[in-house]
């Protein structure tokens, strides 16, 4: 079974998966993860993913960063750099300070010094951190870590962006700010992103098209475009009206399947 | 008998100790033929241990481990000087000679020598003291760090063939089988060490017993040089069925017969006697002090021939001569 | 579907394929069982070729005279010959009970002490550092004193294997349970996991992966202590591996060495395909196997 | 407030000091530096008089012959006088300076080594478990090879020491990089670290206290293979803690092989520290210091 | 400073903290995580704690616990039991299964084998894991491993429960399902719960009380009784309200500090 969506504009596409399947392990303990998944995204496009826990959106994600791969049907992505993809834990540089975890992959492009320290600078007061750039990763606190982990991954300065749940463990009001600092980066740099969520505000709130997954196996079952002008606030009745309605159907799915 | 070696009844166990090597052909040819044990009779237990140097064999007879040992001059006099005459009594000699210098091929002459390397087993053991002093008396100066005329290369003597061949060294002054092993490699003899000696006798193997032991059962040490005597007289008598009961004997312990043409070839230079001819030794030590390699030693109540004596004439041989 | 449109290929498997074998996880999927049995011996059918080719030319090329450096056939009729005999094998066998009951007992003491030092403030400042001095100690430092305790028996032996083995397997516990997770440690105590407890439940297996580890180092450890202590005391009618090394070298008596050495080796191989399974074991259990090229 | 109505009293810190030391991270928050130093100190200091009085008590009670088991203060002069003449210095120098080299040289080796099959899927297949047999094989087997490549200098030391030390090393390396969490592996991979600048930013850091631990294991089997290894070339020209400690033993000298015995302690223990400083530096930065007991 | 809130019916205290501080670290790096903190549980309340990101709430929670020290102040605890913690993290032990890791504190607790695999099945279908029982932490999803996580602290069976964001990873109708076991585990355990979230209406779904504290150093500057009947929904108008209320003092404080 193959359940598509197309991005909007049948223009150029930044990410294209056609009939994705995923299947973890062998023989009778096999899990099927994601079944027949086919999805667009345009250049420039948000796109939101949520779903029900479990139900294969970290697993998209790895396969679409190339660390994984798919057990069947294809992955296509414009450029030849990989996407850049921000893991649902924090998975920084333990032997690393803040500074330094941020800035490996300036490291890895090769950037002159100076300009590593500015930029590791400016990313760090992005996330509201700029006082913690010398501390190590155990001596911050959950949120904070997520918060470095969001600067590790902005610095590496790809088209293509995947975060995994980036603001979960965020308070509403830090979450608020980074939301629009991610906006503001993301039509700075024209950025394509494909967001996981369990906020459904939260998506509503950033995202141009929101996709929901159904549980085990993984199919795309719904999909809607957010047509709402930026910017957004996500206390606003269209945002909530667009969120009641993904999670009347998130609802319908996991009560199918949850109980 | 235990270690405490108390005097009391009941049955004694004598622990002796050997080399599974050519040198000591009488305790491996006395230990396969049963000649020990026939010799010690019912009464002692004959608890047999093997070697395959001086130092565990010496640290063995000093903790009480060991009763009696075959061994050569060098830890024989270790031993008794380290625990100031204490620990050690020798009582009987087992083999002389065996020990001879070979060089490689186009060295004729001392002379010659100037400027070579010369590997002997270990600094200031016997062979070692016997180069020196034998350079000196050519007129050849040797230091104890290896410089010199002649240059002196203490190593084991697992690694003197490897070294003459690799051309590494230029000869050695070692005892047997090495000897034979380094002539079979194309080396040749240029010193025989008994042309040296007095009669041509020099200790290379004798018999050790510890003091306690030797006090608390002088019987069984007695028996037990009786053994040795008639070791001797075995291997002097029926060398061919010595000598293959020593390859066979040796392939027990180390795993492999040892081959027993090399056992052949190396058996004329040396004799099997009773006598451990103590005046070697003595020379040999004053040997050490001249080339300053040691302190003078006392080596005065090293020796207890009594029970060698006694056996000698029971057996009717010549009695030697107690120092 | 614009795929066309796109400026990447797709990622086909052939694609992937062709990346480093270390940058993909779990390749071997579909891979029969047949495949992988020769995927592993293969290379080492291949090394074994190289390295004896390489030895018979070198013999060939007459670098060095045959009684010097003799050829793998030399040393393989010897091995054979060897075999034929029994003394090798009662050698071996002789060898192999001491080093299992050594390396038993060494592991035993290794792991108590090690959890002891780790545990313990006090008793880390007092001995931890005794414990790598102790490890670089010569085995023939401790043959006096293993004969004074031991006089000439199987336990002399067992003390120089223990004195070389445990020190080193104490080593990896120590260095294992400094490196367990704060956090796993923290969830452990919080579930009520208390002193013997928390080593039990958290601690150990937590540490499994450096114990192995350290297992594996003394298993070396015991393996070369015990070659040197054998010398202590060979029996006049029982030889030894440890025996054949030595003698085999004191008699100059090339052939017989390299065929030791090769019986050494194997038994070494053996040994280190248990440690792996175990390893692999762990690995797989941690969920970190197949992601380092193995 | 009704705290007064509690059951349980209050978590003061007496209440809590009284706990095991494992139990509570980041205790010696206010302790002054004399008192940290002191702490590390009187353990040490109680083991050693500790140990010298259970020797004393020993050698007083007669249970072997002086020239046995010589006293602490028999060997203690003998340490003395020792320490007075230039032989035991110049033989130290000497050995110090052969363990540097070797031990240089075997890390690189052994990390490269290390590295590389932990790498590569064939090489592990191939000499991986050949690592670990090579291990196993006691120095004394090396002698013949290292005087046919390099006769009697000082590089058939180097020679013996590096095939002690190496493997090792290696499998150190190995281990830490097969445990090497693959959340880790993963996220330097997306972050563009691919071949070698994986190595370089993402396995070697986090398989650093594993590498350590082997570098601790390696320094121990090159130590002691250097110790046999002194043998081989002995008295060309200057004497080594090797060969006194083999002399000493050939000249039955209980004493002095207890006095070098002590050196080579001392020597251990002094590299122990050096290996504990580094490890200490490790876990600091990684925050799991202080969690158990140190 | 010393800021206080005391439980609404001066009866016992489950929990008592009066003028708890702790700083992290020592000299110029030292960082002030709570500035005095009293603040009292009663027996079977449901206390939810509120804050920005940094400001000290994990802190809080594993002092309680007891599995750090204050740096001054004074934790009382009724019983002798320490509470049951739930980590921010997972904190599973990657060696033993999802039933082992639940099994953890029940085999510490000498609970006969039979008992055991029982209460095991039970808590995994609590938390609707009940056919992941053999799979390893890794072969699981983020939502999953916190559920396991959840499942595990409570075979823990302590009276009071300590939870750092438990539902953070959760999507939102997996949430609510566990908001109701939660709420009827804790009403039939008598519990009393100190809950940390970043979820204003989870908190004002669950509590009995919201507690919000400051940014750095972490004080109480505000708390709360919820008095809303309960069975309650997290998307009725009294949680909405309440949630608001809470959200403008908390944007208030971020306002204040996290610009
Ligand atoms: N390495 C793995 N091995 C085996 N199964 C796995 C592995 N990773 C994921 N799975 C399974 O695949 C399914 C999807 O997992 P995935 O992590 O993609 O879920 P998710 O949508 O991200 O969930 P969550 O919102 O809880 O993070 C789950 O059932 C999980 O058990
Ligand atoms: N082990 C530590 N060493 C040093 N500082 C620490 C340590 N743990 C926490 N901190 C500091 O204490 C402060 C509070 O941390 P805590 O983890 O309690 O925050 P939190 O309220 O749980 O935040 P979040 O919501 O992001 O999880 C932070 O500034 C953090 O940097
Ligand atoms: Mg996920
Ligand atoms: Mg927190």
């Amino acid at each position: 079974m193959t359940s598509t969506t197309t991005a909007p504009q049948g223009a150029t596409t930044a990410v294209a998966l056609s009939g994705v399947t995923k299947v973890y392990g062998r023989g009778t303990s096999a899990v099927l993860a994601l079944d027949g998944v086919s999805l667009d995204v345009a250049p420039g496009e948000f796109v939101c993913l949520v779903g029900a826990s479990g139900c294969g959106k970290s697993t998209l994600l790895n396969l679409v960063a190339g660390l994984d791969r798919p057990s069947g049907g294809q992955i296509g992505l414009a450029g030849d750099t990989n996407p850049g993809l921000m893991f649902q834990e924090p998975a920084l540089f333990p032997w690393l300070t803040v500074e330094g975890n941020v800035e490996v992959p300036l490291k890895l492009r090769r950037l002159p010094r100076a300009e590593r320290r500015e930029r590791v600078a400016e990313l760090l007061r992005t996330v509201h951190l700029a006082d913690f750039g010398r501390k190590r990763p155990h001596e911050l606190s959950g949120g904070m870590r997520q918060r470095v982990a969001l600067a590790r991954t902005l610095a590496l300065d790809t088209p293509v962006l995947l975060m995994d749940e980036p603001f979960g463990a965020l308070d509403a009001m830090t979450r608020d700010i980074l939301h629009d600092e991610l906006e503001r980066i993301w039509s700075e740099r024209q950025l394509s992103v494909l967001f996981v969520t369990h906020n459904v505000r939260e998506a509503a709130r950033l995202a141009d098209r929101i996709i929901l997954l159904s549980s085990r196996p993984g199919r795309i079952i719904y999909s809607t475009e957010v047509n709402i002008p930026r910017p957004r606030r996500i206390d606003s009745p269209e945002v909530a009206a667009i969120a009641a309605d993904v999670t009347e159907r998130l609802r319908t799915e996991v009560g199918r399947h949850g109980q | 008998g235990d270690d405490s070696g108390s005097a009391g009844a009941g049955p004694v166990t004598l622990r002796l100790g050997y080399f599974p090597n050519i040198t000591h052909a009488p305790a491996v040819v006395g230990v396969e033929k049963g000649i020990f044990k026939e010799k010690l009779g019912s009464g002692v237990t004959l608890d047999l241990k093997t070697f395959n140097a001086g130092p565990e064999a010496i640290e063995a007879i000093f903790s009480g481990a060991l009763d009696a040992t075959y061994i050569g001059p060098n830890p024989t006099v270790n031993a008794f000087s380290k625990s100031k005459g204490e620990a050690v009594r020798v009582v009987s000699g087992a083999a002389s000679g065996g020990v001879a210098l070979v060089v490689k091929p186009g060295i004729t002459s001392p002379e010659q020598l100037r400027g070579k390397k010369i590997a002997t087993p270990q600094l200031g053991n016997t062979q070692d003291v016997a180069v020196r002093y034998w350079l000196k008396e050519k007129g050849l100066k040797t230091t104890k760090e290896g410089g010199g005329d002649v240059k002196i290369v203490p190593q084991q003597n697992a690694q003197t063939l490897e070294t003459f061949r690799s051309g590494a060294i230029d000869g050695a002054w070692v005892p047997e089988p090495f000897v034979s092993q380094l002539l079979n490699a194309g080396g040749k003899v240029l010193v025989d060490e008994r042309d040296l000696w007095p009669d041509k006798k020099f200790v290379i193997t004798n018999l050790i017993v510890s003091t306690k032991f030797l006090k608390a059962h002088p019987d069984v040490v007695k028996k037990l040089v009786e053994g040795q005597v008639a070791a001797n007289e075995f291997v002097n008598t029926k060398p061919d069925e010595a000598q293959q009961a020593i390859s066979t004997a040796i392939g027990k312990i180390t795993g492999k017969p040892l081959d027993l043409k090399l056992i052949k070839q190396a058996w004329p230079t040396l004799e099997f006697v009773n006598d451990p001819v103590a005046s070697s030794l003595k020379t040999g030590l004053d040997h050490a002090v001249t080339v300053e390699l040691t302190q003078p030693t006392s080596l005065d109540g090293l020796y207890d021939l009594k029970y060698l004596n006694e056996a000698l004439k029971a057996a009717g041989k010549p009695e030697v001569v107690q120092p | 579907m614009a795929s066309d449109t796109l400026t990447s290929s797709a990622r086909t498997d052939a694609e992937i394929s062709g990346l480093d074998a270390l940058e993909i996880a779990g390749r071997d999927k579909e891979i029969s069982r047949g495949a992988r049995i020769w995927a592993a011996t293969w290379p080492k059918l291949a090394a074994l070729t190289i390295a004896i080719l390489a030895w018979q030319l070198v013999v060939w090329s007459g670098w060095k005279p045959p009684y010097s450096l003799p050829g793998p056939m030399e040393v393989g009729r010897e091995l054979i010959s060897q075999a034929r005999g029994p003394q090798l094998w009662d050698g071996l066998v002789t060898t192999l009970r001491r080093a299992a009951v050594g390396y038993v007992f060494s592991a035993a003491v290794g792991l108590l002490l090690g959890l002891a030092v780790a545990r313990s403030k006090v008793l880390r400042a007092a001995i931890g550092s005794m414990i790598t001095a102790l490890q670089t100690m010569p085995s023939i430092a401790w043959f006096p004193l293993a004969i004074l305790l031991f006089e000439l028996s199987e336990k002399a032996i067992f003390f120089v294997v223990v004195l070389g083995a445990a020190p080193s397997i104490a080593n990896g516990v120590i260095s294992g349970v400094d490196y367990v997770p704060p956090l796993l440690l923290r969830a452990g105590r919080n579930l009520g996991a208390r002193g013997l407890n928390l080593y039990r439940y958290v601690i150990a297996p937590a540490a499994l992966p450096a114990i192995v580890a350290g297992l594996k180092q003394g298993w070396a450890f015991s393996w070369r202590s015990l070659m040197a202590g054998e010398l202590l005391v060979v029996g006049i009618s029982q030889t030894s591996l440890g025996a054949q090394l030595t003698y085999s070298r004191d008699l100059s008596d090339a052939p017989w060495l390299l065929s030791t050495m090769i019986v050494i080796l194997v038994v070494g191989l053996v040994v280190d395909a248990a440690f792996g399974a175990a390893d692999k074991a762990i690995r797989r259990r941690w969920g970190v196997l197949d992601q380092a090229g193995n």
